[in-house]
């Protein structure tokens, strides 16, 4: 291990000369991780994570973190984590699939406790039948749980991501968990060119103390704590406590989107933001759309992209404001369910406008001539039915 | 896009089609049968698999586990009547013994298998294929990646409620329907040959 | 044919794939085979994928050879190596989900006494290390808590072999694997001990280097579980993928560790099941 | 290089079809252009049929996942099309118009006539490499394979410089990190264990290389 | 135990003479159980679900249900029902808030596998921080979930819908798991009169033999046969097969539809749907919302309700129709993200029409006068 | 191109040994002679039965 020189996050994402590298999705996360000065990580085998897990422990072999092991399963990883985040640690984990699903009811207790606990989800399909392969399903599930939710499109925003989500994770204000979701094999086993910042460089450490929740080390004041207690009398004022408790995780959440511009340089990002078609997506989906658009260009349409980063919080004003003189909107996603079409039609007006689609699932691929399909049969039925009109 | 004028229609459709349920198309009413996403007396669903059945090039019966194996009273009968039908029929007759997916690979051949009906399909230049004795799940499974991939028209004999993915479909159909179409078959045969 | 099930209908004879005419004709429902029969008939097993020299495949091969009522018998597995062969099998077997064998194996027992009360229908879990000590050790420990009528196998190859050679609650302590890069820090789980205190009738450890052994626990295991109660054996399985010896090694390998005391044969046998197996051999010897 | 070349390599598991999709994405990587490599795994083992893609650009490139439409399409073995051991089935699928076909065979394939008149149609080009018989020769396993495979598609179309491609083996093979399945670690280990070093591996495979290239013959589809 | 006669579903739903109780939500799951023919119940103890099942427990002991046990943790339980299931019985659980995300990982492997089993969720807050109090957040994560859902407004309904329940999932070509949901307390724990059939009737027992894949006893063909085998090589084919599964598994949900609009009369309820405002939405809030509507057209106020009683599937045509007509949509809701008001706005053409409130949680009561609020504050 | 094992059938006994040290079902099989054949299309070529057998009578080799 080499010594590292602690920085400030800004200066490692923004302004730390870049080094070119040829790797994986899997090795940009243990990159990530590298320089994150992350005190402790637990692992549990699942696939595609694995590759992944497997790197951060050869980090902690190296020194670069200082705990590591592989628990029994993954609600007990989940579980582990929030006790180490509860001891005022700097944590990171990984999951996927039916993992996640496995350890479910532990993210809601994440962010009700304010914890600032990044864990990268490798997202894949969950049984039944059983499938590894890539589909972001998972994310539908996790929509409500009250922990943000960033979506990278490849191996490069995924090692942004991570370092990015502690950044945010950890602000007094926010102190909520960050989900970093990837298409899993899309982006995990994806060999592709990645800039990384030099590797002698680290994030400071996690003070616990700027926490807006004590830690729980019998160092911090109050003596007399227990988290999260039961506020669960059955009384108008435990009712209204535990209500308060949930709008400030909500609120808690609000207040990252200052951070989240800061660090991803917005919540979305456009492309071609005039045309008058546009397509709107996360993960790989964007990546397949940006062929889509080059396709649409060469057969002299115009049409335009919004990459959505952050899920959660959802960027529904940005998101109006970009898309309101649009006349088609088309949402391809790698899901079955449409979660990121519901979104997309909840947040607008004027629901018409979109179709939510292409959709694959199983582990198909997305052929951008597929998109592409999508948009000139939605132009051919709104000419259709103008010129009937 | 008005779902209800849903057509299922050999394919190939697409990159990866809808399930015909979730388009619209429902299943037969007792006494009914779907002809490609309508719903039409079981007197004419059987009238049009006889059509289909004669013009086509290379038909093909997958007789299911339900069939294949005599597991059960009754099971005996409908296998020989439905030899009795692809005899009449001039059909081959290709199995389905059992619906895990054969890894790492099938003799396309001499059997088919619910997680890819394409492979049989294509290696043997099908044109018509009749689901008979297959348990509705993997039936629909098969039904809808044939849809998707290839041009084969699908006929399905269910003794269930149908499939919505097949072009042509059944419901409650048992022995005597087999015997009906065997019927149906030697006749219009008969009346070709007169002509 | 003891069961109509097998039977191919008359005039599909002919069309049927030959490995399912195989197995009508010359496989071992109802037939009374063992571990001795092997080579001389159709296997439940079809070609599977695991790797060359794999000590987890010989494990099932030799496991299912012992069964001693193939025709009636429902396998629940779980997630890993194992479950790649369970498609080839030629016996109603049922993935689930990674860890949960042994509670859908008392649900399925359960409903399957309702169903067939007068019958025999064993049900037997073949699962992993990783399935059955760590991701599933509390569902296994309350299956025997609860004195389930199944049999538990684990196929211990002290890894998860299939997500690309993690250590595991079956690692030896000081093993270098995947996610212990640094070492395994505390010793291999002692399950068979385990599985004794928490109420198994009939608890074994052996492995395929021992294939006669290893047939005696399965049918034993197996009969006591209908009668008396829960049963445990384990397997000890080397996996030559991950640990990188040469496939051709595997028995041998575990010879040298019988040698050198770090793995033992053992069997335990409650007295109540102990005088279960003298009524059925009394019953025979009638 | 003027267009963007999206390659579909297919074999058995064990084939090295993976190795060699990383090892031919890292040299062009390393010529400066633009790449990405994509293996795809399911749970298979030994003999299942295995696929990996690379697309190669002066463009930058997005998309990801399967080839679903090569410009060319390399066999690690026959049965792959004889035996329809790969699942991407009708095989030649989505070639694209003037696509390339390499097959590790030593002779003439028995192509069915729709396959051969469809081809023809896309103005398709069949090579056909033994790939596997060099591979012996030169090096004295048929671990080298995947080495030879690419030494056929450089011999129809040098994708980047050999000198790229020989440090690219030097990383894939020179002990470096590499993020691969247990049974390619195991593999490796053989490799490993037959040359004592890895220059003279190395060197041997550039010798494959250079002698599957040699070894090519078209095929005429007319 | 009392002598029961078997009789067709459609007669002990609308036919069989009713008598009425009083009863609490919790006692109402047991009346349906004593009457579903129910071969195995499996518990494990959450509040507010306990007392149910510690109600089908004394069905058990009764003789009404043939097997039951309490298992380790939700997930053991849900996996053992299933396990049940494949095994070709009839069976039934319960859970609640926590319990149903520790147990999360099964309930997409009921659909996969087309298991018709039926659940009751009795929904409650997830932490943290800790509660027992009622809330619905735990359906916004089981929508994808492959299952269908019922939402009860009254114990009434609990008890009705479980039983429809059976009926429904049971179908060749829907056979799927069924969550019947009830908010906790506000229904279970709350006692009010109910009209019940008699309890010497019964459902017809589930027939395994119907079902769209076999029954895992070595009593059905095929011998060789593994649920559920991994679809999941690496190939275009592979993948092709299990995105199919998984249309097929969501056209099951689509072919319920005809058996819920038979059975419950429809997917969704409404009372002067001609109204200028509509509240639309499910569970215990329906309860409220017709307290406020009868407040508000008192008032002059022009006000109509529409009770969604499937909330997958989703009745989206039908809100659509009565969306357009509208002049604002207001959807109360016992959650803090208005999952449900999500729901509606994507569906409809005008989602700017939809006002996603009140949201009421942590065991909060909506009192209709905030309802009132928001109708008051639209129709100005 | 695949090793496979392969059976000196003067040394072999036909005391099975080998036939239950295979991991795949199949391969080697007992025949009328009292012998042991093994079917090489099938066999992984990982040499157990080799190293199992008390006569030497096996061997892997490639074919």
């Amino acid at each position: 291990m080499g010594k590292q020189q602690i920085t400030d996050p800004h200066h490692l994402l923004f302004e730390a000369p870049r080094v070119q590298s040829f790797i994986t999705g899997s090795e940009a996360v243990a990159e990530a991780v590298k320089r994150a000065n992350v005190d402790m990580a637990i692992a549990y085998p699942i696939t595609p994570q694995s590759e992944s897990m497997h790197l951060v422990g050869e980090l902690f072999e190296q020194g670069y973190i200082r705990d590591f092991y592989r628990a029994e399963n993954e609600f007990a990883v989940m579980a582990a984590i929030h006790g180490a985040s509860l001891g005022g640690g700097r944590v990171f984990t990984a999951t996927s699939g039916p993992g996640t699903l496995r350890a479910m009811e532990m993210f809601p207790v994440w962010a009700g406790a304010r914890q600032p606990i990044v864990c990268a989800f490798m997202c894949r399909g969950v049984s039944l039948p059983p499938s590894i392969q890539p589909e972001n399903i998972e994310m539908g599930m996790l929509l409500d749980t009250g922990m943000l939710m960033l979506h990278a499109e490849d191996g490069q925003d995924f090692h942004d991501m991570v370092l990015a989500g502690y950044a945010v994770a950890e602000q007094p204000e926010v102190h909520l968990p960050v989900g970093v979701f990837v298409d899993g094999f899309f982006a995990t086993h994806t060999k592709d060119r990645i800039l990384l910042p030099p590797a002698d460089l680290k994030l400071p450490p996690y003070d616990p103390r700027t926490a807006p929740v004590p830690t729980f080390d019998m160092e911090t004041p109050p003596m007399r704590i227990t988290r999260d207690p039961l506020l669960n009398k059955s009384n108008f004022i435990s009712g209204a406590a535990n209500a308060s408790w949930h709008q400030e995780v909500l609120a808690a959440a609000e207040r990252s989107r200052r951070h989240l511009r800061t660090y991803l340089g917005g919540l979305l990002e456009v492309e071609s933001p005039k045309a008058k078609t546009l397509i709107v997506a996360s993960g790989t989906a964007v990546s397949q759309s940006r062929e889509a658009l080059r396709l649409l260009q060469a057969e002299g349409i115009d049409a335009g992209l919004i990459k959505i980063k952050s899920i959660r919080p959802f960027p529904e004003e940005e998101l109006a404001e970009a898309t309101d003189h649009a006349d088609l909107i088309v949402v391809p996603e790698f899901n079955a369910g449409g979660w990121l079409g519901r979104e997309v039609k909840a947040a607008l007006d004027r629901n018409r406008r979109v179709v939510s689609g292409p959709r694959l699932f199983g582990g198909m691929s997305m052929p951008p001539g597929l998109i592409v399909e999508t948009i000139k049969g939605a132009m051919a039925t709104k000419n259709r039915s103008a010129g009937g009109a | 896009m008005n779902e209800m004028s849903y057509k299922v229609l050999p394919g190939p459709e697409g990159f990866l089609p809808p399930a015909a349920a979730s388009m619209g198309i429902e299943l037969p009413e007792v006494g009914e049968a779907l002809v490609e996403g309508g719903v039409v007396s079981a007197q004419q669903g059987l009238e049009k698999i006889v059509e289909k059945l004669i013009s086509a090039k290379n038909p093909v019966f997958f007789p299911g586990p339900l069939i294949l194996w005599n597991w059960k009273d009754g099971v005996a009968e409908k296998a020989a009547a439905l030899k009795e039908l692809a005899e009449a029929v001039g059909a081959k007759i290709i199995p389905m013994p059992d619906y895990r997916p054969k890894y790492p690979m099938i003799n396309p051949a001499i059997e088919v298998n619910p997680n890819h009906p394409n492979l049989t399909i294509w290696h043997n230049k099908i044109d018509v294929c009749v689901f008979i004795g297959v348990h509705c799940h993997y039936a629909n499974v098969a039904l809808k990646i044939i849809r998707g991939g290839t041009s084969c028209y699908t006929i399905a004999f269910c003794g269930e409620v149908g499939h919505e993915d097949a072009m042509i479909s059944l419901r409650g159909a048992g022995l005597s329907e087999l015997k009906k179409l065997t019927e149906l078959v030697k006749k219009r045969k008969g009346e070709v040959k007169g002509d | 044919m003891n069961k109509p099930i097998f039977q191919i209908s008359p005039g599909f004879e002919e069309i049927m794939p030959p490995e399912y005419r195989e197995l009508v004709a010359n496989g071992p429902y109802g037939k009374g085979f063992g571990v001795s029969d092997l080579g001389s008939y159709k296997e439940l097993i079809e070609e599977h994928p695991l790797c060359a020299g794999c000590g987890l495949a010989l494990s099932i091969r030799l496991a299912l050879a012992s069964l001693p009522n193939p025709g009636d018998t429902v396998i629940v597995g779980s997630t890993g190596c194992s479950s790649l062969v369970f498609p080839q099998v030629a016996l109603h077997n049922i993935h689930s989900l990674f860890g949960n064998q042994n509670a859908v194996a008392s649900g399925l027992k359960r409903a399957l006494k309702l169903r067939f009360p007068d019958k025999v229908k064993d049900v037997v879990v073949i699962a992993g290390d990783g399935a059955t000590a760590d991701i599933g050790l509390d569902m296994v420990m309350q299956s025997w808590f609860r004195r389930e009528n199944i049999t538990t196998i684990m196929l211990d190859n002290e890894a998860y072999a299939n997500t690309g050679g993690q250590e595991s609650g079956m690692s030896r302590q000081g093993a270098v694997l995947n996610m212990a890069p640094t070492g395994k820090k505390f010793p291999k789980a002692t399950l068979p001990e385990v599985a004794q205190a928490a109420g198994c009738a009939y608890v074994a450890a052996t492995s395929p280097a021992h294939p006669r052994m290893l047939e005696k626990a399965v049918r034993k295991a197996v009969l006591i579980a209908r009668e008396v109660g829960p049963t445990y054996i384990q397997l000890f399985s080397p996996c030559p993928t991950n640990y990188k010896f040469k496939p051709q090694e595997t028995i041998p390998l575990i010879k040298q560790r019988e040698k050198e005391g770090i793995f033992r044969n053992q069997e335990y046998i409650s007295d109540e099941a102990q005088r279960f197996l003298d009524s059925l051999e009394e019953a025979r010897k009638k | 290089m003027s267009e963007k070349i999206s390659i579909r390599m297919s074999g058995l598991g064990g084939q090295g079809a993976v190795t060699a999709a990383h090892i031919l994405g890292a040299a062009a990587y390393r010529d400066s252009l633009q790449v990405t490599v994509n293996p795809f795994f399911g749970a298979e083992k030994r003999l299942a049929p295995a696929e990996s893609y690379v697309r190669i650009s002066r463009e930058p490139i997005f998309e990801r996942g399967e080839v679903l439409y090569p410009n060319i399409i390399m066999i690690f073995h026959p049965h792959v099309i004889t035996l329809g051991k790969c699942y991407t089935m009708p095989f030649f699928d989505g070639l694209r118009e003037g696509g390339t076909i390499l097959i590790n065979s030593g002779t003439p394939l028995d192509l069915t006539k729709e396959d051969r008149q469809s081809l023809a149609e896309r103005r398709a080009k069949i090579y056909y490499v033994p790939a596997t018989e060099v591979a012996m020769q030169v090096s004295g396993t048929e671990l080298s394979t995947n080495i030879a495979m690419l030494g056929g598609l450089y011999g129809i179309r040098p994708i980047t410089t050999m000198k790229a491609l020989e440090e690219s083996m030097m990383e894939r093979f020179g002990g470096g990190k590499f993020v691969a399945s247990a049974t390619t670690a195991a593999l490796d280990d053989a490799v490993k264990e037959k040359f004592g070093k890895v220059s003279q591996m190395i060197e041997k495979n550039m010798e494959v290389v250079r002698k599957a290239g040699e070894s090519l013959t078209e095929y005429s589809l007319s | 135990m009392i002598e029961q006669k078997v009789v067709n579903p459609e007669f002990l739903f609308f036919t069989a003479e009713k008598k009425k109780l009083f009863m609490t939500g919790s006692e109402a799951v047991r009346e349906a159980i004593r009457k579903a023919n129910v071969d195995v119940a499996i518990s494990y103890p959450i509040t507010p679900q306990s007392e149910s099942m510690h109600l089908v427990g004394d069905l058990f002991a009764e003789g009404y249900v043939k097997e039951y046990f309490r298992g380790e943790n939700e997930f053991a339980v849900m996996s053992s029902v299933a396990g049940a299931a494949m095994a070709g019985v009839r069976v039934f659980t319960a859970t609640g808030g926590p319990g149903t995300l520790r147990a999360f990982e099964v309930f997409p492997t009921w659909a996969g596998a087309r298991l018709p089993i039926v659940c009751a969720f009795m929904t409650r807050g997830v932490n943290s921080p800790l509660t027992i109090q009622p809330d619905t957040i735990e359906m916004a994560y089981l929508l994808e979930t492959g299952i269908l859902m019922l939402h009860a407004e009254t114990a009434q309904d609990l008890h009705d819908m479980i039983l429809k329940a059976f009926i429904v999932a049971e179908k060749t070509d829907v056979h799927v798991p069924v969550g019947v949901f009830a908010d906790g307390f506000f229904v279970t724990h709350t006692k009010e009169a109910l009209e019940i059939p008699e309890p010497d009737i019964k459902l017809p027992s589930y027939d395994p033999n119907n079902s769209p894949v076999p029954p895992m006893d070595m009593e059905s063909v095929p011998v060789r046969q593994m649920r559920d085998p991994f679809v999941m090589k690496s190939n275009f084919i592979s993948y092709a097969a299990h995105a199919s599964w998984q249309q097929e598994v969501d056209a099951a949900r689509e072919r319920s539809r005809k058996y819920l609009e038979k059975y419950l009369g429809g997917l969704l309820e409404t009372e002067n749907e001609d109204a200028d405002v509509l509240l639309v939405t499910s569970g215990t809030a329906v309860c409220q919302s017709r307290e406020a509507m009868a407040a508000a057209r008192a008032q002059g106020l022009s006000v109509g309700l529409v009770k969604l009683k499937c909330i997958r599937p989703f009745p989206a045509q039908e809100i659509k129709a009565l969306a357009a007509k509208a002049k604002a949509i207001i959807v109360p809701e016992f959650n803090r993200v208005g999952w449900l008001a999500k729901e509606i706005k994507s569906v409809i053409d005008e989602p700017g029409k939809v006002i996603g409130a009140p949201r009421v949680y942590g065991g909060m009561t909506m009192p209709p006068e905030l309802i009132l609020d928001e109708i008051r504050r639209v129709s100005r | 191109m695949y090793y496979a094992a392969r059976v000196a059938e003067e040394k072999c006994t036909g005391c099975k040994i080998c036939i239950i040290s295979c991991p795949d079902s199949n391969v080697i099989a007992y025949c009328e002679t009292k012998k042991v054949k093994i079917d090489a299309g099938r066999c992984k070529g990982c040499g157990l039965c080799v190293s199992v057998c008390p006569k030497d009578a096996l061997t892997v080799s490639q074919d």
